[in-house]
């Protein structure tokens, strides 16, 4: 029999037998309904009843077009947790993902200044530095061996000095219309009002990544690589480039998620400030857990909208700026602790 | 059943009717045990018999699921091993339980470090350590400051035992402490284990070497399968009784036919003079259709040889070939690509990933193959040739070791690997499921993959094995034929000068009948 | 595990005799040369380095990093993380300010009002990791929302002020060192006895680094966890305190602005202590301090854009636990 | 284990719930009431008199040439600055707060322009704070400590916590020269800076209650808390909307970024369905509030701005309804003049109060420079300098 060396908290080695059976071939009924409630991520029925509050308060919210202009303004960050929830399921963090959302405002606004000519070249010239970054992230963590808070630490700092430095302090330059449509306007649907280009690319996005990690070779070896690396080793997988691979992805959306935020809001040198810990947070909301192995695209898209729609509830009831920061904390705090409660309680 | 009428000397430990389940595993059914002041009382088995996790619950380590423990008549309940060392039982674990960044002497004072009136006293502390390593004739090799992370094994393991000395315990647990040491070191923690005895201290001994077992004890308890098979007195029992005691079991478990000589094809893997860490100069073939039994003691090098053949250390001398060709298999990766499997001895830290569902661990090194491998792998057919049933979207940590294990092998049926190696197969896996793996690994082989088993089970070797070769600090020792006794394989194994002449005589003679 | 029978290792006075120490001299040969180098570049400069002024002015930029950076190495050894002191020095600045209102018979009840808000959050932080077991990155993130939360509702701007003769931390000076260079190298002086010589410290290096082992061998690693973190919240509040006796008033922006969150973090790891846990020592955190002042004074003497002083510092950052990473891997220990 | 968790985990449920329970109630105060109830209290920074001298001192003509406002100064008290008088080149030194943002981005790249004009300088030494009070402080120090100093500016980082180091300074012997924020001392030679804030908030203010039907709804956005020069902006506001009678629906604080500004301005259309009126506390997301109106497909009501291009093009391009008071970045310039004056042993304004323009619909084309970036501030008075506009990010 194998020792239960690891951290405390770590499973106990004994789980009851009828516990065992139970999850796999749940027999009576009502542990069927336990069961079916129990592969919904609980993030969705926050979010589900969240959003009824803020209805409940204004009916308008849900109407299609506020509704819409909600999600537009969701997007950025549930992109940023669509690519983060990789990297965290390798088992490593992304703090740099904020930085490089500021820098691709910071440069596409100083390429382009304002032209349209230049948008085509550019999206793809911003994606391809996204990816560098990742890799760059990744081959720091996985080859010198630098834990990843710090090689993305790092990469914020460097990300953040360099591009203002280049910039001359500030921003300078503007966005051309036709780089901002993607953030900011969308298709005029009959009845329905203006569905955001956002939307769709968030939708686009989230499909795609939802695809690469549930359904694609790669996406199990990330899982594999976050909740075994031994053993995923040992099975053939490279570890290395797996993870490297999720810094890459990470690095990417964020790029779009800079691209749909500098649309929404125009050139400012404050995008993207702090979205490393909010996108980090939403993962979790999510129900991933730091270390990895765990989580899925879905729910942390689902965080995101949560961490949102929560804003959006807590001014709506007139609650003051300062004390919707506490609660967030509560929130998140709390969410945590039940993915860990429920991580053990599962054997 | 021979529970001694009337013992000499009082009861100092008993353990009566423990029981205990992992994962739905039956692992110590309705055990006693019964040391005496003042012996040295042997607990023996093959690997997966019990022992470690009897004494794991005799420290406290982990909790039965029923019976008592009781101390000097007094029952006692143990739930976390803190209890368990201030009443006086302390265990030298199998693993090492150390601190590779901390020195000597702060590992083994670890929780107790005596104290001045400002803080910890250094000093005493280095000494007491001092004092416990001269105990162990081991004072001139470990200085009390020396980082422990910098220790050979052995000597690590002697610190391990200087630990469990420290808490001056009552019953002290010895679970395969001479696996890594030296003569030497193993004549100087004899006699300390024997000047213990003389204070009146009860020692548990658990080891594979019978040589060590009928040098030192008083009694002996052999555990098979979780279930106790009898305590006997060690001067009343020869060798051949005790390993029948322990791995008798002709009678109760069938094994699969053995291949017939034609359907054994060419050699698939062979490895000459080869080299790597403690391993060196061993030469093996595995041939297509044929099952090789592999033998040896503890720290004899069997699982490094394994990683070796694998690909997960490199070999740093000698040649290795696939099909004839020569091959430097670079990581586990490219010895998969070159249709290599490997089953790891520990599933849940190596084997496994035990949130993900039986089809992401079924599939994990296909899909890691990337396209040599992408050819649809139909999942309910690989499940089907394991035998495994339910459904395929359970997260195997649910899984009983017997299904956990044919996960691992559809794993490597999905990569149509041709050369498996199998280490510990059937190792913490009840009977039952033992016969079907068992079978599986036949059918393999005669579907003309080649096998490697290592395993610690004597009749498991003999059993499935067609050809035995047996492993002794780092290189072969000798090879034997099918059916080779256990004794012969146990005097290769350890190497009794002796008669090792002539297990290796008897062996050649076997080869060539 | 690379087994090394060099016997010299093995004597006594070998070297290796304790992780910590061992881990942290070469910082100090970094400080040493970055110490001289910038000396050189400075005067090259015409400017001047030697001088008690700059030496006393360098030393006090150091210490409001340097203080609660020790905390940080602390529960870092831990295998814990706090990102949480940020605001906590907000907090403490505050409320000291608040408390004490310019009256110097207060200051007392401030610092020890302070204090014991400082023990409060590291023992609910400590909680939150060991009895929920929320990851502290989530946990101390967690605490800190609700503490700017808490504290922007309570105070938006200037609070009160501490006494002058509060201030006397921060600007006096005994002979040529200054008061809050000498609370800095007690703090250092005691975060170095704790860890090297008492229990606590013993327990603390085994959790971080195999909180099973400590386990099975009867260590409290639970309870060693939270004390840690509130060690680690006291020295947070030394910071606040030192902060507002140098502005006189707190605001609750100080902490967030001053960056402390990371900034400790990256100054531990830049001396040598491991983010895994189980490695470190305050020695080299003190080292990983002064380092960056002094590289942050010849920035100023030459002017260098705070952009790219951005940019150096990450690079010096990974670079330097780019460096561990390869010594302990040469190292081979386990 | 499993038990105590639960226990624990019912304890922060009902901790959270708790926390949004007992603020629920919130709404009833902050929502529809009578007009200009929305303004909350008077902010702890408002003192009436210095209200009253800066409503004044909008109108009050400044002395010296129209055409240099970096020179003009309103009632000036003039100091004697003999004792300072200094021969040779000097070596000006300033301590910055940070160049952390657009505006101070133009500010300094103004002032070191506005050195290069003048030979007598032989070094302009800068040290940046990065915003941190504490660093600032010990940047004085070190530049106090490096003794190579004629002159020291200082643009203080928060006004209370650089006192004590500005009176250091002072006591050093130095000619200490103050400008943006102020410091809670005398000992400075001058204290340079625009009217002020309250004048700001003022403009904003009754431009809006101007333009705003009666009851109309306005929402004011201000970027944080506790900063003086903002609050002074904004208790001004709430001085003028609690005469008139318009309904101030919310006060609403941003942090400055862009997609909250959006963000809330959207809650606010969708919780009263129209807003007539938006003031801000500064222009720096008054086009992105702009576009808040655009994107709901709604006319961009009364609104105000700062000299932003950005803002300005807006304006012109959609025909606003807007005004732009303004916080000159021209004041950059005037230390290193005033610094020349008195090592020059000049008189000096003890207090150095500059004009500060407002930008109206009759004067908008005048402050459209469409060759510079859309975060550059229209009243650097840079326009003549050397290297305009390249230097400040522009292109012919």
């Amino acid at each position: 029999m194998t020792t239960t060396a690891g951290p405390p908290g770590a499973q106990p080695p004994a789980v009851p037998e009828a516990q065992r059976t139970a999850a796999p071939q749940g027999e009576p009924a009502g542990g069927r309904v336990r069961r079916l409630l129990r592969a919904v991520p609980p993030i969705w029925l926050v979010l589900a009843a969240v959003i009824f509050l803020i209805a409940w308060r204004n009916p308008t919210f849900v109407e299609p077009a506020p509704f819409l202009a909600f999600l537009r303004r969701c997007a950025p960050l549930a992109v940023l947790a669509a690519g983060q929830v990789f990297v965290i399921i390798a088992g490593e963090f992304d703090l740099s993902v904020g930085a490089l959302v500021t820098a691709v405002v910071v440069v596409a606004a100083r390429l382009s200044d304002g032209d349209a000519a230049h948008t085509w070249w550019l999206i793809p010239l911003l994606l391809a530095a996204g990816a560098l970054v990742g890799l760059v992230n990744g081959l720091v963590t996985t080859r010198l061996r630098v834990p990843s808070f710090i090689a993305t630490l790092g990469m914020l700092l460097v990300l953040g000095g360099a591009v203002f430095l280049w910039s001359g302090g500030a921003p300078r330059g503007s966005l051309a219309d036709n780089f901002r449509q993607f953030g900011r306007f969308g298709v005029e649907l009959p009845g329905l009002g203006q569905l955001p280009y956002a939307v769709l690319i968030l939708l686009a996005v989230g499909v795609a990544l939802w695809l690469l990690l549930s359904h694609s070779r790669f996406g199990h070896q990330v899982y594999a690589a976050g909740g075994n690396p031994r053993a995923a080793a040992l099975s053939g997988v490279d570890v290395r480039r797996v993870r490297t691979a999720a810094f890459v992805i990470s690095g990417l959306s964020a790029v779009v998620a800079g691209i749909l935020l500098g649309g929404f809001t125009g050139v400012t040198a404050e995008a993207g400030a702090g979205y490393e810990f909010q996108a980090i947070a939403a993962v979790v909301l999510g129900g991933a857990v730091l270390g990895g192995g765990r989580g899925s695209v879905g729910a942390s898209v689902a965080g995101a909208l949560t961490l949102q729609s929560v804003f959006t509830l807590l001014n709506l009831l007139g609650l003051a700026k300062s004390l919707r920061d506490a609660v967030q904390g509560l929130i998140i705090i709390g969410a945590a602790a039940y993915a860990a409660h429920r991580l053990r309680r599962s054997g | 059943m021979t529970a001694d009428p009337r013992p000499p000397d009082p009861v100092v430990l008993g353990m009566h009717g423990i029981s205990k389940r992992f994962f739905g595993v039956t692992v110590l059914d309705d055990v006693r045990l019964e040391c005496r002041a003042g012996e040295i009382h042997a607990v023996m088995g093959e690997n997966g018999a019990g022992k470690s996790t009897l004494m794991k619950i005799l420290v406290g380590v982990h909790q039965p699921d029923a019976g008592r423990i009781e101390l000097n008549g007094a029952p006692v309940r143990f739930h976390h091993p803190r209890q368990a060392l201030a009443a006086g039982v302390s265990i030298v674990h199998q693993e090492l339980n150390l601190l590779p960044q901390r020195t000597v002497a702060e590992n083994i004072f670890l929780g107790r470090e005596p104290r001045r009136r400002f803080g910890v006293d250094r000093a005493a502390m280095d000494q007491a350590a001092t004092r416990l390593l001269a105990a162990l004739g081991a004072e001139d090799v470990i200085s009390p400051r020396s980082l422990v992370g910098r220790l050979p094994v052995a000597r690590q393991q002697l610190v391990e035992i200087a630990k469990a000395l420290s808490f001056d315990p009552r019953v002290l647990v010895l679970d395969e402490p001479t696996a890594a040491l030296s003569p030497h070191e193993v004549a100087a923690l004899f006699d300390r284990i024997r000047r213990l005895r003389a204070d009146g201290l009860t020692v548990l001994y658990i080891s594979h070497r019978l040589r060590e077992v009928f040098d030192l004890t008083d009694r002996i308890t052999v555990l098979k399968d979780g279930r106790r098979v009898d305590t006997v007195e060690t001067s009343e029992v020869d060798t051949r009784r005790l390993v029948h005691l322990m791995v008798g079991r002709e009678l109760d478990h069938y094994y699969p036919p053995r291949a017939a000589p034609e359907r054994i094809g060419p050699v698939r893997l062979a490895v000459r003079s080869a080299g790597a860490g403690l391993l060196h100069d061993v030469d093996l073939d595995l041939r297509a259709g044929e099952i090789v039994g592999l033998a040896g003691l503890a720290g004899s090098g069997r699982t490094e040889l394994a990683r070796l053949l694998f690909g997960a250390t490199r070999m740093t001398a000698g040649r290795l070939t696939i099909d004839g060709r020569a091959s430097r298999l670079r990581s586990p990766r490219h010895a998969i690509r070159r249709g290599i499997g490997l089953l790891t001895e520990d599933r849940k830290s190596e084997g496994l990933v035990l949130q993900r569902s039986v089809r992401d661990n079924t599939l994990l090194a296909a899909r890691s193959l990337g396209r040599g491998a992408a050819r649809r792998v139909a999942l309910a057919d690989l499940l089907g040739r394991v035998r495994l049933r339910g459904g395929a979207d359970r997260e195997v940590r649910y899984l009983s070791g017997g299904n956990q294990q044919k996960v691992v092998l559809a794993r490597w049926l999905a990569t149509g690997a041709r050369v498996l190696i199998f280490d510990e197969p059937t190792r913490g896996i009840d009977v039952g499921a033992k016969a079907s793996i068992h079978e599986l690994m036949r059918e393999l082989a005669d579907a003309g993959a080649a096998i490697l088993m290592i395993s610690s089970e004597l009749p498991e070797v003999i059993g499935m094995a067609d050809r035995i070769v047996v492993l002794r600090q780092g290189t072969v020792a000798g090879e034997l034929p099918a059916g080779a006794t256990e004794a012969e394989i146990m005097l290769l194994a350890t190497g009794e000068p002796d008669r090792a002449g002539a297990a290796a005589g008897a062996s050649r003679e076997g080869g060539t009948a | 595990m690379i087994a090394d029978t060099m016997p010299g290792r093995l004597r006594p006075l070998g070297l290796g005799r304790d992780s910590g120490t061992a881990s942290s001299a070469p910082v100090w040969l970094v400080f040493g040369g970055v110490f001289a180098v910038a000396w050189l570049l400075v005067e090259l400069n015409g400017g001047q380095f030697m001088t008690v002024d700059n030496l006393q002015n360098m030393a006090v930029r150091s210490v409001a990093l340097g203080l609660v950076a020790v905390g940080q190495t602390i529960v870092l050894i831990g295998g814990s993380l706090d990102l949480s002191v940020a605001y906590l020095v907000s907090v403490t600045a505050v409320g000291a300010s608040f408390v004490m209102q310019g009256d110097p018979d207060r200051m007392v009840l401030g610092v020890v009002v302070t204090l014991a808000i400082g023990a409060l959050i590291g023992l609910v932080n400590g909680l939150v990791i060991t009895g929920l077991r929320v990851n502290a990155f989530i946990a101390t993130l967690g605490t800190s929302l609700v503490m700017s939360g808490v504290l922007n509702a309570l105070f938006t701007n200037f609070t009160g002020s501490v006494p002058r003769q509060f201030q006397a931390l921060g600007y006096n000076a005994l002979g040529p060192v200054p008061v809050a260079v000498i609370l800095l190298l007690a703090v250092v002086a005691l975060a170095w006895y704790v860890l090297r010589h008492t229990r606590f410290g013993y327990h603390l290096y085994a959790v971080g680094g195999n909180a099973e082992v400590a386990r099975l061998s009867g260590v409290r690693t639970d309870r060693t966890v939270v004390l840690a973190h509130v060690l680690c919240s006291l020295t947070a509040v030394l910071t606040g305190l030192f902060l507002v006796s140098r502005l006189r008033s707190g605001a609750p922006w100080v902490g967030p602005d001053g960056g402390y969150d990371l900034e400790s973090i990256a100054a531990a790891v830049v001396g040598g202590t491991a983010l895994a846990g189980g490695r470190g020592a305050v020695a080299g955190t003190l080292a990983g301090v002064l380092i960056l002042a002094v590289i942050d004074q010849v920035f100023n003497e030459f002017e260098v854009n705070a952009f790219l002083k951005t940019l150096i510092r990450g690079v010096i950052i990974v670079g330097a636990v780019a460096l561990y990473a390869l010594r302990r891997r040469d190292e081979g220990s386990f | 284990m499993r038990r105590p968790m639960r226990y624990r985990l019912a304890v922060l449920g009902a901790a959270v719930l708790v926390a949004a329970g007992c603020t629920s109630t919130a709404p009833e105060e902050g929502d529809d009431g009578p007009a200009g109830s929305g303004t909350g209290q008077q902010s702890s920074f408002f003192v009436q008199a210095d209200y009253d001298r800066q409503i004044a001192q909008r109108d009050t003509a400044p002395t010296g040439p129209a055409d240099q406002p970096w020179l003009q100064a309103i009632n000036p008290q003039l100091v004697d600055t003999a004792k300072y008088k200094k021969a040779g080149k000097h070596t000006i030194c300033f301590s910055n707060a940070a160049v952390n943002n657009p505006w101070r981005v133009v500010g300094w790249t103004t002032m070191q322009a506005e050195a290069k004009l003048h030979p007598e300088i032989a070094a302009l030494t800068a040290v940046d704070a990065e915003g941190k009070d504490d660093k600032q402080i010990s940047d004085i120090d070190g530049l106090l400590a490096s003794k190579k100093c004629s002159a020291l500016i200082v643009s203080p980082n928060t006004t209370a916590a650089l006192t004590p180091a500005v009176e250091k300074a002072c006591q050093a012997g130095l000619p200490v020269i103050v400008f943006d924020r102020g410091v809670n001392t005398e000992c400075p030679v001058t204290f340079i800076h625009p009217i002020g804030g309250y004048a700001f908030g003022a403009t904003a203010a009754e431009f809006l209650t101007g333009e705003v039907k009666k009851d109309g709804k306005i929402l004011a956005l201000r970027i944080l808390p506790g900063v003086d020069v903002l609050e002074t902006r904004w208790s001004a506001a709430k001085v003028i909307f609690d005469k008139a009678d318009v309904d101030v629906v919310g006060v609403e604080f941003t942090d400055g970024d862009a997609a909250k500004v959006k963000t809330i301005v959207n809650d606010y259309l969708e919780r009263y369905g129209s807003i007539d009126g938006v003031w801000m506390d500064a222009g720096a997301t008054s086009v992105a509030a702009a576009e808040a109106f655009e994107d709901a497909g709604q006319q961009v009501p009364a609104i105000n701005g700062e000299d932003q291009q950005d803002f300005l093009r807006l304006w012109q391009d959609k025909k606003l309804t807007a005004i732009a008071p303004t916080y000159p970045t021209y004041q950059w310039r005037t230390p290193i003049i005033a610094a020349l004056d008195i090592l020059a042993g000049k008189q000096v304004p003890k207090e150095w109060v500059l004009p500060q323009p407002t930008i109206t619909q009759d004067n908008l084309s005048r402050y459209l420079l469409p060759q510079l970036p859309p975060l550059h501030y229209a009243l650097c008075g840079c326009e003549q300098m050397p290297g305009f506009p390249q230097n400040w990010g522009g292109n012919q």
